[in-house]
């Protein structure tokens, strides 16, 4: 098997998927509502700032839509983790009393205001900055951090016509704009001359390299199998079911089901959540990085943080469940958009599902987990979907081995490494002191 | 096999979250402005002053402003100032009592030291917690007025102590009566020989003079009556009524 | 274009020229990360969006990493010199002679020679087509840097790992918590 | 996606790296070697699986890849691959069974000490295996045909401190090589008579019609014609190799190797080779099937070898005690059935019973490994016993194994290989006692598996280890499963037509001639299994020291047969005494008459060497000496020009690079 | 003045920084960064003729870049490594104290 034949049957490949993909495609007035308010909204103005107004409404729009989704995000945790632990959660801020109205309109809204009080909570809180710190990388860190993770959503296809910036290389945009972040914790740490916070810093770090790998990686067998690295492309090659009910999702294939397994312990590490929350950990660690933050910078890494959850969650959506295709045909008319939503919170339902049953992992469990379980499970699934591209022609008794194989060659290194490792994750036995 | 044990965790959060809409007994929140737990019996934060009459707090206080309290307590809290003069308390003897009593409760550590050094069981820990105030120096610091609270309320915090705590008194005072009694007839008869020199009684058999007290012990042994001493060393249930004399009969 | 150009050539040589005169360490790394961003600029300016990306993720997401790691873990950055050495003075004068005259020479190479025009259309490649050329024409070529990139991982592990011996001649017990009591 | 006959060698080259990689790494390190070894299975079978799928592209095409290997003088000899749905089915369970007992092995060997040279050699058995079904040149294939041999030496013999597994080793190394002699003089004679040892070529090869119209044209001087001769020659080595009737005896004995040894080698794959070398070159044998002025045609020969080995194997197999030599006889009485489906012209029923075969009988190896692990290597049927409820997975395989051996009706894939079998002989009409010898042998077969499941696993603990006996991991069972559900899931290459037999040769016409047969068949083996249940299962076994049953009736019968018809003291006492006479003889011959002048020109050699010694010391070290002094001298001097200043350097080089750029412009280089 | 003039004497710019860097410094991680920036400004020349020259052939320049990134990468790793190795020898990281290898 040579190069050539392989990359001649990987090109064919997505010929294929692309061209039943644009076979199907159902353009309701939903469906393009948002385009056609936008262009009308540019329309109104002079031709030669249209551009201008083009880029921004999606920047607002973006702003706007994952600012309030955070907002919601926020509320949603608390409240999802408090029913997982048997609790109310917030139930109290409701709406402020007006005395303007005539009678006092008394709900409490469910709590659901809880996180314009904690905005409002956090921006007028006292802004302190150490008296050591290096104040120009203090002030920068926050707003690095948040301006990249939101450059990050600027490649995700939200819907069938909406993508802000089309790129052909966007996963490695994603990546690249993802990979920034890490310099902005660490002028966190470092700026705040706080050697705590320096360690911290580091730590976070050193988790943040570790699992970028595995992300990155568990992502190699899409784009080996879709060749490509448009997300938008990547999300058509998902298109259509077999039999009128199965998903071409990639989730729903031995490598693609793996990969997103990796892709979910990756995500959950590199966006800081439990059980990999250590750089954070509030109940150890003061808060790493954070101590020497308050007020609204603090708030704003802490926004970076979701952004950063929701950004790798839509990527996850994008690359193995469908993005924005729906899951069964007759479900089509739902407009593409509402379907991305839909998965986004679903995902970010499961992390914080997570969240609220694990607990968090020792550091060294938590880089071995890493390097010695994650790093070559992922590299074995590249092998895999290889495997998969090159049986793509086989006939249908012998899809059947094709799948039994695929399966197997994630299966069982997953058992055998599996058990390799969980003695290093039983509970310990030995004590501090000798 | 890996990870098996993250499924059965999920798994259980999920039970948790579903119960938690359909199984109000699950929930462990306690609504808590409009909703309270009951505390335990036991439970004690801040100490206040007993009165033995319910309509006039500030009339028959126990207190006698020995200053013990003051000077034992460790964040040193209280503040004691004498009266000048004297009014009758409780059994009807003229007794000193304090003019001004403050705690300051932003400083009290609810060490309990005060009630157990007080030798009048004057003093006693309170369960209120809600003290929450705008002003620190002055919401928070108690004075006599606020601290001073009836005997009955005393009984419905801490009933089994302060059934306790009655019945020693009860039992003291009637020892002091019998003293009394004897004395008089002492007197009798030697106003029968000599001519009579009235003389008051009862200061000297007031409580205070027990050791036993300071170390916590029970008062068993000083009372004269074995029944009575039974019946304190077995405490009664929490439903049983408080005494019904709560303020005795001053003695003839 | 030509403004934009000027202005990613501010940035980057700004940065780099400053980074390259700053004293405290962490400053300079921090602006020579900003001198290869503008250099990510450059490409995307010139239109090739795959090598800009590829830079930005190998320079600013792990490069970057591993100088500042470096450079904590080597402590320099809270020893900063206060006395400059006569010996050190001289060296920068000698430096920025000798690289001034680089600049000359090649200035003046460069300025005195006609380039044949350019295409009349500016070539695209999309990150398919730079794949395949990877992966056939080059293919070779890419085994070997995989391979570069493997051994000198591996080395630059084995460079960096703290020496059994050292370890153990450490004093083990005095970093322990005292004895528990049961 | 398929494998081209190019690439073909892709298959047995990854076992052959796993059995380089095994050889070389360190004795204590086990995972690598078995690591290795099962993934270089695993991928095969996925490689096997590819060139499936093309050879049932085109089934009947046979596809092939020759090239060159050495030139002698004008004469080049060369080798080849061939593809076709032969080679390419035998390839799948190959890797498939090879790689299950393979797993198997890492449960079976984990307390060995031997472990990694364990993997090694089956890596290296595996590989020669393969090369072997891929060859497209008789040359090739007896290339691995001999280092397949070289493997079972090596893993019957793994246990060499038992003098008895080292004297199996020997004995079936010998015996076979007295087959492989024969092979040998085959292909020799082919290659004389033909020019050419390629099987297919593009109408030059063996098996083409060309060389075989010519070859059954000549005639000997005894009347038989060259095809039929050489077809009987290489008929020796596939005697030897799959244990027919005279050359039997080494394959009883192998079973001293290790079970999953016995069950991949020794029940599913090498043994088979005699088969399969038979149905590679059937074109060759049948060639003379026209003729009829021959007085003996190949396959009449082969045909009733196979008829004898089938009975006689089935009737050995039921005096044994051994839980492995039952099988074993089994075995040999199932290779007989296999001759005898080819030598009654139907190849393909005897590669459909080859390859279920296959995955029954180790199946039933590798259900006796696990009944011998559990048992702490007691082999003894009549000290195991109780075994059912101990053993519930390993039984309910057996059982499956059981009844896919012996054929019961329509669930089992050995039902419908051996019937296809059965109706082959029918139909052949040079003689019907291949047929009775099959129709005795079902019966047999029947009866004599009832009596090891009886004895095996029914009735009470008969021993301290059987009583011990308890259910081995999932590493060891899990292989048990998969081929047991294969073992039934076989059926569909035969049922509701016959698939497999049309895929290997799409010409073949298949006469149905009613059910009649089918039913005979279906009577025999209710009658072998009630037969045995009546023997042996009513009144169970109760000591281990308690006579058997048939003992009983026929003593001498049983006694004969228990010492194997007196195979082994036959030939124990002719060949063996030659052959000690001879070995004396040239063991006198090279002790005194070569050793001593071997001597003398050794000491010849220690004289010379002093003498050189004595010159190089004197004369040429000195001389060295003086000129490395110099040298070193030198460099000491060079070395002060560095200073150790990489500023410094770095400086020289900018410096250097000023003035090479000034000088060029200056010169005018452009 | 052709664009491709001009991305030359940037790069020329950046690389004399860089040469500049890395003969005045003292401290060897400044004078590996700065030669990390003499890198980068041959690959700015290299995308500059791939997108100004004369013939460009579709992502040559590219390839070499992208070629030329990963070695830095590995030149980069390998090189801090090499001077945390020599800090924790000689306890600073001063160009002009390594010399130990001098003849």
């Amino acid at each position: 098997m040579s190069l050539s034949t392989l990359s001649s049957q990987l090109s064919t490949a997505a010929t294929a998927s692309s061209a039943a993909a644009a076979a199907a495609s159902p353009d309701s007035f939903l469906e393009r509502a948002p385009l056609e308010l936008r262009d009308w909204a540019v329309n109104l103005l002079p031709t030669p700032v249209q551009w201008l107004a083009h880029h921004l409404i999606t920047i607002v729009c973006i702003l706007a839509v994952f600012g309030l989704f955070f907002a919601f995000t926020t509320i949603a945790e608390r409240k999802l983790l408090a029913r997982l632990q048997n609790r109310l959660g917030p139930n109290r801020s409701g709406l402020p009393k007006l005395s303007i109205l005539p009678w006092h309109f008394k709900h409490t809204l469910f709590g659901l205001s809880q996180p314009f009080a904690d905005a409002i909570k956090a921006i007028t809180k006292e802004d302190i900055v150490p008296a050591a710190a290096d104040k120009l990388l203090h002030f920068l860190a926050p707003v690095i951090v948040v301006a990249f993770s939101l450059m990050t959503f600027a490649v995700l296809p939200f819907g069938r016509n909406i993508i802000p910036v089309e790129l052909d290389a966007a996963l490695l945009y994603f990546f690249a704009a993802g990979a920034a972040t890490e310099l902005a914790i660490f002028m966190a740490g470092w700026s705040s001359r706080n050697k705590y916070s320096l360690l911290a810093a580091m730590r976070a770090l050193a988790q943040l390299i570790s699992y970028e790998l595995p992300l990155i990686l568990s992502v190699v067998p899409i784009v080996l199998v879709t060749s490509t690295l448009s997300t938008k492309a990547i999300v058509l090659a998902q298109s259509g079911w077999t039999f009128g009910f199965l998903p071409h999702w990639f989730v729903f294939t031995p490598w693609g089901f793996a990969g997103f397994i990796i892709f979910l312990i990756a995500a959950l590490a590199e966006s800081n959540r439990s059980p990999f929350d250590l750089p954070e950990a509030e109940s150890e660690l003061v808060a790493g990085h954070l101590t020497e933050y308050s007020g609204f910078k603090y708030a704003l890494f802490f926004m970076a943080e979701y952004f950063g959850l929701t950004a790798l969650s839509g990527l996850g959506v994008t690359l193995f469940l469908g993005g924005w295709q729906a899951p069964l045909p007759f479900l089509e008319f739902i407009p593409s958009y509402l379907w991305f939503m839909g998965k986004l919170i679903c995902m970010i339902v499961f992390f914080i599902w997570v969240r609220g049953t694990l607990l968090r992992l020792r550091i060294d469990q938590l880089t071995r987990l890493a390097w010695q379980f994650l790093v070559p499970l992922a590299l074995l699934n590249i092998a895999n979907a290889a495997f998969w591209v090159l049986t793509t022609q086989w006939s249908l008794p012998l899809q059947f081995v094709r799948w039994g194989v695929s399966a197997a060659i994630v299966v069982i290194p997953f058992i055998m490494m599996g058990r390799a490792l969980s003695a290093s994750y039983a509970p310990r036995s030995y004590r501090y002191a000798p | 096999m890996l990870g098996s044990g993250i499924i059965n965790g999920l798994i259980v959060t999920a039970k948790n979250f579903v119960g938690s809409y359909h199984d109000p007994k699950r929930m462990v929140t306690v609504e808590y402005p409009e909703q309270k737990t009951v505390l335990p019996e036991n439970y004690r934060n801040f100490p206040f002053l007993i009165t033995e009459n319910a309509t006039d707090p500030m009339g028959t206080l126990r207190c006698v402003a020995c200053q013990i309290c003051e000077k034992e307590c460790p964040p040193q809290c209280i503040i004691i100032e004498k009266s000048k003069d004297k009014k009758p308390d409780a059994n009807g003897k003229m007794q000193i009592y304090p003019a001004i009593f403050g705690i300051d409760t932003s400083v009290c550590m609810s060490c309990q030291i005060c009630v157990e050094v007080c030798p009048f069981d004057a003093i006693k820990m309170d369960k209120v917690f809600e003290i929450a105030a705008t002003n620190r120096f002055e919401g928070l610091f108690l004075t006599r007025e606020q601290l001073a609270k009836p005997n009955s309320y005393y009984h419905e915090i801490h009933p089994v102590e302060a059934a306790e705590v009655d019945e020693r008194l009860t039992a003291e005072r009637k020892a002091a009566e019998e003293k009394a009694k004897a004395a008089a007839a002492a007197k009798a008869a030697a106003a029968a020989a000599k001519p009579a020199v009235p003389v008051t009684v009862a200061g000297g058999s007031l409580p205070g003079d027990r050791p036993g007290q300071m170390l916590g012990l029970q008062s068993a042994n000083n009372s004269a009556d074995p029944g009575l001493s039974r019946a304190s060393a077995t405490p009664p249930g929490p439903g049983s009524a408080p005494p019904a004399t709560k303020t005795p009969t001053p003695e003839a | 274009m030509i403004p934009a150009l000027f202005l990613i050539a501010l940035l980057m040589l700004g940065s780099a020229a400053a980074a390259m005169l700053l004293r405290n360490l962490i400053h300079s790394a921090l602006l020579l990360i900003v001198s290869w961003a503008g250099v990510a600029a450059f490409y995307l300016w010139a239109g090739a969006e795959f090598v800009a990306f590829a830079q930005i993720l190998v320079y600013v997401g792990a490069i970057s990493m591993v100088v500042l790691f470096a450079v904590l873990l080597t402590r320099q950055n809270q020893i900063i010199d206060t006395v400059i050495e006569p010996a050190s003075r001289a060296r920068a004068a000698t430096a920025f002679t000798v690289a001034a005259c680089v600049a000359a020479v090649f200035s003046a190479a460069i300025l005195s020679t006609k380039f044949h025009p350019a295409a009349p259309e500016a070539p695209t490649a999309s990150v398919k087509e730079i794949g395949l050329t990877l992966m056939n024409e080059h293919g070779g070529a890419l085994l070997i840097v995989g391979l570069i990139l493997t051994v000198a991982l591996l080395g630059a592990t084995i460079l960096a790992a703290t020496d059994r011996d050292e370890d153990q001649s450490q004093p083990s017990d005095a970093a322990l918590p005292p004895k528990e009591t049961p | 996606m398929t494998l081209s006959a190019q690439s073909l060698w892709l298959i047995p080259a990854l076992p052959l790296l796993a059995a380089a990689i095994g050889a070389i790494s360190a004795r204590k390190n086990r995972s690598i070697a078995a690591g290795s070894a099962i993934l270089a299975m695993s991928i095969s079978f996925v490689l096997s699986c590819l060139a499936l799928n093309g050879a049932l592209l085109a089934p009947a095409n046979h596809a092939f890849f020759n090239f060159d290997w050495f030139d002698l003088g004008a004469t080049t000899v060369r080798l080849g691959f061939l593809l076709d749905p032969l080679t390419a089915f035998m390839c799948v369970m190959v890797t498939f069974v090879g790689t299950l007992i393979f797993i198997f092995s890492l449960g079976y060997m984990k307390e060995d000490a031997n472990f990694k040279q364990f993997f090694c050699f089956l890596s290296f058995f595996a590989a020669a295996m393969l090369g072997l079904l891929i060859a497209n040149s008789l040359l090739l294939l007896f290339i691995c045909w001999e280092l397949v041999g070289l493997a079972s030496y090596l893993l019957i013999g793994f246990w060499f401190h038992k003098p008895s597994a080292a004297a199996a080793a020997k004995k079936a190394f010998i015996t076979t090589r007295i087959g492989d002699l024969g092979l040998l003089l085959g292909i020799l004679w082919l290659y004389d008579s033909s020019g050419s040892l390629l099987f297919y070529d593009g109408g030059h090869g063996v098996l083409e019609l060309a060389t075989l119209t010519s070859l059954s044209g000549q005639t000997l001087a005894c009347g038989l014609a060259a095809s039929t001769a050489i077809g009987l020659l290489i008929f020796c080595g596939a005697v030897g190799k799959s244990g027919q009737f005279p050359l039997h005896v080494w394959l009883p004995d192998a079973m001293e190797g290790p079970t999953p040894v016995s069950a991949l080698i020794h029940a599913a794959t090498m043994v088979a080779a005699g088969v399969f070398l038979v149905a590679r070159v059937y074109p060759l044998m049948s060639a003379d099937a026209l003729l009829a002025a021959v007085p003996v045609h190949a396959l009449t020969v082969v045909a009733f070898i196979g008829a004898i080995t089938a009975l006689m194997g089935a009737l050995i197999a039921c005096a044994q005690n051994d839980i492995k030599r039952v099988l074993a006889f089994s075995t040999v009485s199932q290779l007989g059935y296999m001759m005898l489906a080819l030598g009654v012209g139907s190849w393909t029923a005897a590669i459909f019973h080859l390859l279920t075969h296959a995955f029954f009988k180790a199946l039933l190896f590798l259900g006796a490994g696990s009944v011998i692990h559990a048992a702490h290597h007691e082999q003894d049927i009549r000290s195991l016993g109780g075994l059912r409820t101990k053993m519930k997975v390993t039984f309910a395989n057996f059982a499956i194994g059981m009844m896919a051996l012996s054929g019961v009706p329509f669930l089992f894939s050995g039902f419908w290989s051996k019937e296809a079998i059965l109706h082959a002989a029918h139909g052949w009409n040079v003689s019907s006692l291949p047929l009775y010898a099959g129709l005795a042998a079902v019966v047999l077969t029947a009866f004599y598996m009832t009596r090891l499941i009886a004895e095996t696993f029914f009735g009470k603990a008969r021993s301290e280890h059987a009583e011990h006996a308890h259910e081995n991991s999932a590493v060891m069972t899990l292989p048990l499963v998969i081929l047991a559900v294969c073992a039934m899931a076989l059926s569909f290459l035969a049922w509701p037509s016959p698939w497999l037999q049309h895929q290997l040769d799409p010409e073949l016409q298949i006469e149905t001639s009613g059910h009649g047969l089918m039913i005979l068949s279906i009577i025999l083996v209710g009658a072998g299994l009630s037969l045995g249940w009546w023997i042996y299962g009513r009144k169970l076994r109760q000591t281990v020291q308690q006579r058997d049953p048939l003992n009983h009736a026929a003593p001498a019968v049983m006694a004969a047969l228990a010492n194997r018809l007196g195979f082994d003291e036959l030939y124990a006492g002719t060949v063996g005494r030659v052959n000690t006479l001879t070995a004396a003889f040239a063991n006198a011959l090279d002790r005194w008459v070569i050793g001593g002048l071997v001597n003398f020109l050794a000491h010849l050699g220690v004289f010379s060497g002093g003498v050189n010694r004595q010159i190089d010391e004197d004369n040429l070290n000195g001389g060295f000496d003086r000129v490395s002094a110099s040298i070193r001298g030198s460099g000491q001097r060079y070395s002060k020009a560095q200073t150790g200043e990489a500023h410094g350097y770095l400086r020289v080089i900018a410096i250097a690079f000023i003035v090479l750029a000034l000088a060029l412009v200056m010169g005018g280089v452009r | 003045m052709s664009p491709l003039h001009l991305c030359l004497l940037i790069s020329t710019g950046l690389f004399c920084i860089g040469l500049a860097g890395a003969l005045a410094r003292s401290n060897t991680i400044l004078v590996l960064l700065g030669i990390e920036l003499m890198l980068n400004a041959a690959n700015i020349n290299f995308i500059a003729f791939w997108r100004f020259g004369p013939s460009p052939v579709a992502g040559n320049g590219m390839i070499f870049v992208l070629f030329a990134i990963a070695v830095a990468a590995a030149e980069a790793a390998v090189g801090l490594a090499l001077i945390i190795a020599v800090y924790r020898h000689q306890k600073n990281i001063r160009l002009q104290d390594s010399t130990t290898l001098k003849g």
